[in-house]
């Protein structure tokens, strides 16, 4: 069936609801509003007040809250307007929600998710357009992940309220609108794999999230120059899959890692750190990273464009890594 | 109190300014020239264009990303604001902020934060410099209503009380935060009563009547200035458009919008000055035209700016060595 | 009120258990026994042991990193206490929390919370989680004074009160943040008063009398348990040691501590009890006599506690596969 | 003279509050109470209540303050007591004071500097011993700097305040004891370069803050081993300089970076990036790096020791990163 990425997020909410009545969910404006991006549109009237929680602009509080819950036997889903407000929560996710297990010795678990949207690409500007979610995964404790896809955008939320520790599911802005087919009985995902989304032979490409487009696009544009380029969906930073990375890797022993964030201390250092660690020998030649300029992501088209990753960037980046000697 | 007839024509001009300069917005944002988040202050501009009479050039303003309003008012020329929605280089911000990121060195205008709330310990700070560097300035904080949940707000006034720094908190109250309702974000209602707990004099005003809005806050900010302490007001006001271009409106009726439209502070306060004699047909005629006149040139100046070379686009992440 | 003689002996007993306890404590930190930062509750004992009567099995309790009082008087064994204040593998926490990281299960104790404030919308989750299911359970969450600054206080109390949910929001001051007074971070220092700007009923309580203390947390307790929202208690009480081992104590005077001295709410009730002839010398020993040995077979237990094995350093960050 | 790296921050605030009416420092107990590590003992009876600010427990509130002043004129000093704390501040400091001067076309200047206490080793547990400071190295418009010797700890902070750019500071709490001598006439140092503190021709170790001293223990029992290791010191982790990492690499062509933070997402991960991208083929050996264990850090002595960089696990990992061929 037709479907996009926003309407499955919203089927795997319902779902979400509809099996367990230990899940609710809260944030700012899911409920008379409909989200702000309309993600939850529709199910105040289907779930009701309890279950569909509007929330004041308190996203310490509320984020709190959220954990609070979990705590004591809820299922919550807690939902950050963008990721770039989570800053406001970052010391209950990271001294509550990532600690507590560990500090306890294990006694209490927090099945908590929390959801936010991330990435720019819509002219929102430097407030709005953060990519926070390789920053997060810095922290131990918690679960990043990131669905690309429609079927991860379904099925990756069941499989995170049945993880008994947190988990934060970052979405992509620019993702809410890809439309494309769903299997009608798209359900759970596992979120313990990276997945590689097109084979190739030459060059690993790696990257997650609001990049997997403009990356298998890039790999399309490469075939045609010669190259064939595998790509990797990372789909969860943290745990990472070194396994996919470093297998594709042993076949290619070329890589370029496609990454939103900014390029300074980005998820993709961290990938060449433990290939450096892990795979040095395969290595053909240095790794290459397409990340974010280290800027406060402006407003206008043509900066806003220059700032992030885009298909020739990616292709370019590519090109040198494949003719690189090793 | 009576009005002369300068001072009502600017007032009216302001709000006409204000008007005229967003529906204009909204047209470009259709037209794509526009982009990014947009939110418009239409309905609301007793607030600004009262308020903002009572700040002089070494006042310092802070707003928040519904803004326009006030960087009019506040004498940013129409075409650098216009400038900035369009993301041209002549912006007052070179075009990188955008709608929600009005900033301007000269006349003091310092954003344009499109963090709820995020402009209130800044504030705080900012009235502090001045009072240990013995400045008889004030600042001048706009936010929402919605902003008053957040931690930031009860730091902030607490801070700014404690330390009796010449600030003036301006709550817009629009009754909505996005989609949600005052009383669907506040367990107490009343915004005043929360400023008291800090200890900062605080009082509501009509927020759709400029003379009123004009005169509360003058008061304010004298008593501001003079030395006594942060002061805290509430302008119960209503939008009039979508939160942003992006909302639906599934949160109020049409009829709810519909009842308040008699209150349109340009409307109400044309009928008062016509019916005193203060302003005729041919005289409104005029400040339109005027009005009409400078947003046109505003939209010239925009269509005829540049696009910031991508060159420059790292520039002033850091200071550059001189 | 008249008390009965158990409760009296009970709640004097408990009362010198905290007392006792921490005395050694302190005396175990000079040997190097205890390591990090402690937090002495000493003076404060009528606040724990007054006020966790309210709750049962099923309630919840949230507390800081002044909490041992607490701990004790909930209910989790002295010796799993004075384990964890070891590090031992024995301790509540298995030795990885310490003094100020305090968690139990069993006895619903959740924390032990370092981050002032932090625990506050925790509470305010614990509670909702509860008032979805429809259990008539209670949360109470401890904080000091110096909390009620942070914004967590003010998003907090806001949501529960919003939301109506069963917590009870319990605010021991003892008048000073580390070094900092509190009319020297509250402009306004009516902490009710700030609780009630949410519409959080709210009372203020002798806190170094364990009867009122007890008194008013039951009344409190009941009527949030019966559904009628959150509520706040300012417990008035004062600390007679420094903040934690390594305060100098230079921001207040030996004599103000001294002039509290004679409130201590350990010598007070015994007085009071003796009085009223509900205990005497030789009751008074016996109960020394037995607090005496629960610490001394405390210390025992921590002592042949075992350290955790480096091995399982990293278990427990995630939920292990079963 | 002899003195301490407290005594020597000590002289820098009364220095800098002497020298420019423009300086305050505000913080929670930096008055009264003398400062939590009682680095600012003594300066409110020197200076005054009006420039020495005790703070309510309003993280977010203050830090935001010493933006706004900084922003009208002043130069303010804050203290956050630990960088634990700063979470609570961090909306702040990414979405104002590391974003204004971009946002706003270069209107303004934000010179405010902020003081934290960093690292782990006092048994503080798992809420108290963050190393946050490559964390937020990640941050464009914000510089980080972190003081590791008694001259830096006396001369950074003059540098950082004329910077007029936002500079956090990380002062290692483990450091604060650190006894040594100090040149009466102490003053500012330049915060552009790293350092080398010991030349050595075998091995490169690159550190910074609390680690410096063990790195250099480290290295005097490797010399025994007979490992000529040198130690360079990056002082300043935003913006990173290079130029003296490689021009040491490009000698030793090993290298081991021993960095506090958490590994995945280390600071030590994105020095590894760089090299992989500008020195790929000066690297004999993959690069090593010792890091903290991905756990909240435990209250025992025994597990915090094994959690964070000690010299054994750095001797160790500098002689395999020796032996290794490339
Ligand atoms: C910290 C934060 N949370 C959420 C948002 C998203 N958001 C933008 S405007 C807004 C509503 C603000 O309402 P109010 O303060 O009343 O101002 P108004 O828009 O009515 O002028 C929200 C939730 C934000 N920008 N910042
Ligand atoms: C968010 C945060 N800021 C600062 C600190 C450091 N600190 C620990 S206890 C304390 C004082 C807290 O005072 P209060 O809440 O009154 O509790 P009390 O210690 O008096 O019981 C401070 C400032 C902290 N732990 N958390
Ligand atoms: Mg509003
Ligand atoms: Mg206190």
């Amino acid at each position: 069936m037709s479907t996009t990425y926003r309407d499955a997020l919203r089927e795997a909410l319902r779902e979400a609801l509809t099996r367990d009545q230990r899940v609710f969910l809260m944030g700012e404006d899911v409920g008379r509003y409909g989200g702000s991006y309309a993600v939850s549109k529709g199910l105040l009237a289907e779930f009701g007040e309890e279950r569909i929680r509007d929330t004041p602009l308190s996203e310490s509080a509320f984020v709190g809250a959220g954990i609070g819950a979990a705590l004591n036997g809820m299922l919550p889903i807690v939902e950050v307007m963008t990721c770039n407000f989570s800053l406001l929560a970052l010391d209950q996710i990271v001294n509550n929600a990532a600690t507590i297990r560990h500090m306890s010795g294990g006694q209490f678990s927090i099945p908590l998710v929390i959801r936010m949207a991330t990435g720019a690409g819509r002219q929102l500007a430097a407030q709005h357009s953060h990519s926070f979610e390789g920053w997060y995964a810095h922290i131990p404790g918690i679960r990043i992940v990131t669905p690309a896809t429609l079927e991860d955008a379904r099925g990756m939320l069941w499989t995170a309220l049945m993880d008994p520790d947190p988990v934060i599911i970052f979405e992509n802005a620019m993702l809410y609108n890809l439309e494309g087919e769903l299997a009608p009985d798209a359900g759970a995902v596992d979120i313990d794999r990276a997945v590689v989304r097109r084979a190739g032979q030459d060059l690993t490409l790696v990257t997650y999230g609001g990049s997997l487009g403009k990356t298998l696009e890039a790999a399309a544009q490469l075939a045609g120059q010669g190259v064939s380029a595998e790509v990797i969906d990372l789909r969860t930073l943290r745990p990472l899959d070194m396994a996919t990375v470093l297998g594709s890797l042993a076949k290619t022993h070329r890589m370029v890692i496609v990454d939103e964030g900014w390029k300074s201390g980005s998820l993709a250092a961290e990938i060449m750190a433990r290939v450096m660690e892990q795979a040095f020998y395969d290595l053909d030649a240095p790794i290459a990273r397409v990340c974010s300029l280290e800027v406060p992501i402006p407003y206008p088209k043509h900066l806003e464009d220059a700032a992030i990753p885009q298909v020739a960037t990616i292709v370019e980046s590519a090109l040198r890594t494949a003719a690189r000697h090793g | 109190m009576t009005l002369d007839r300068a001072l009502a024509r600017s007032l009216l001009k302001d709000m006409l300014r204000i008007r005229r300069f967003e529906e204009k917005c909204a047209e470009l944002y259709s037209a794509g020239k526009i982009r990014g988040f947009l939110h418009l202050y239409i309905g609301e501009e007793a607030v600004a264009a009262g308020a903002l009479r009572a700040f002089g050039p070494d006042d310092a303003i802070l707003a928040t990303y519904r803004e326009h309003g006030h960087a009019l008012v506040r004498g940013i020329p129409a075409g650098a604001v216009m400038a900035e929605m369009y993301g041209k280089a002549e912006g007052c911000s070179r075009g990188r902020g955008g709608s929600m990121h009005i900033f301007d060195a000269k006349t003091r205008f310092y954003g344009g934060n499109a963090i709820v709330a995020g402009g209130l310990p800044l504030a705080a700070g900012f009235a502090l410099a001045d009072k240990l560097m013995r400045r008889p300035r004030v600042t001048a904080c706009f936010f929402g209503e919605g902003a008053v949940a957040e931690g930031e707000f009860h730091e902030s006034l607490n801070l700014a009380e404690l330390w009796k720094v010449p600030a003036l908190f301006l709550c817009e109250n629009n009754l909505y935060a996005m989609g949600t309702a005052l009383d669907r974000s506040e367990a107490d209602t009343d915004l005043c009563e929360k400023a008291r707990s800090y200890k900062v004099p605080a009082r509501s005003v009509d927020g759709m009547d400029v003379v009123a809005v004009m005169d509360a806050t003058a008061r304010a900010a004298a008593e501001v200035r003079a030395g006594g302490g942060p002061q805290f007001l509430e302008f119960r006001t209503y939008r009039f458009r979508a939160h942003s271009m992006f909302d639906a409106e599934l949160y109020r009726s049409k009829a709810e919008v519909e009842q308040w439209k008699p209150r349109c502070p340009i409307l109400t306060f044309t009928n008062r000055l016509k019916m005193e004699g203060l302003i005729d047909d041919p005289g409104l005629a005029a400040i339109e035209a005027e009005v009409a006149d400078e947003i046109a040139k505003a939209v010239a100046f925009a269509e005829a700016g540049s696009w910031e070379p991508v060159e420059n686009l790292a520039r002033h992440v850091y200071t550059e060595a001189a």
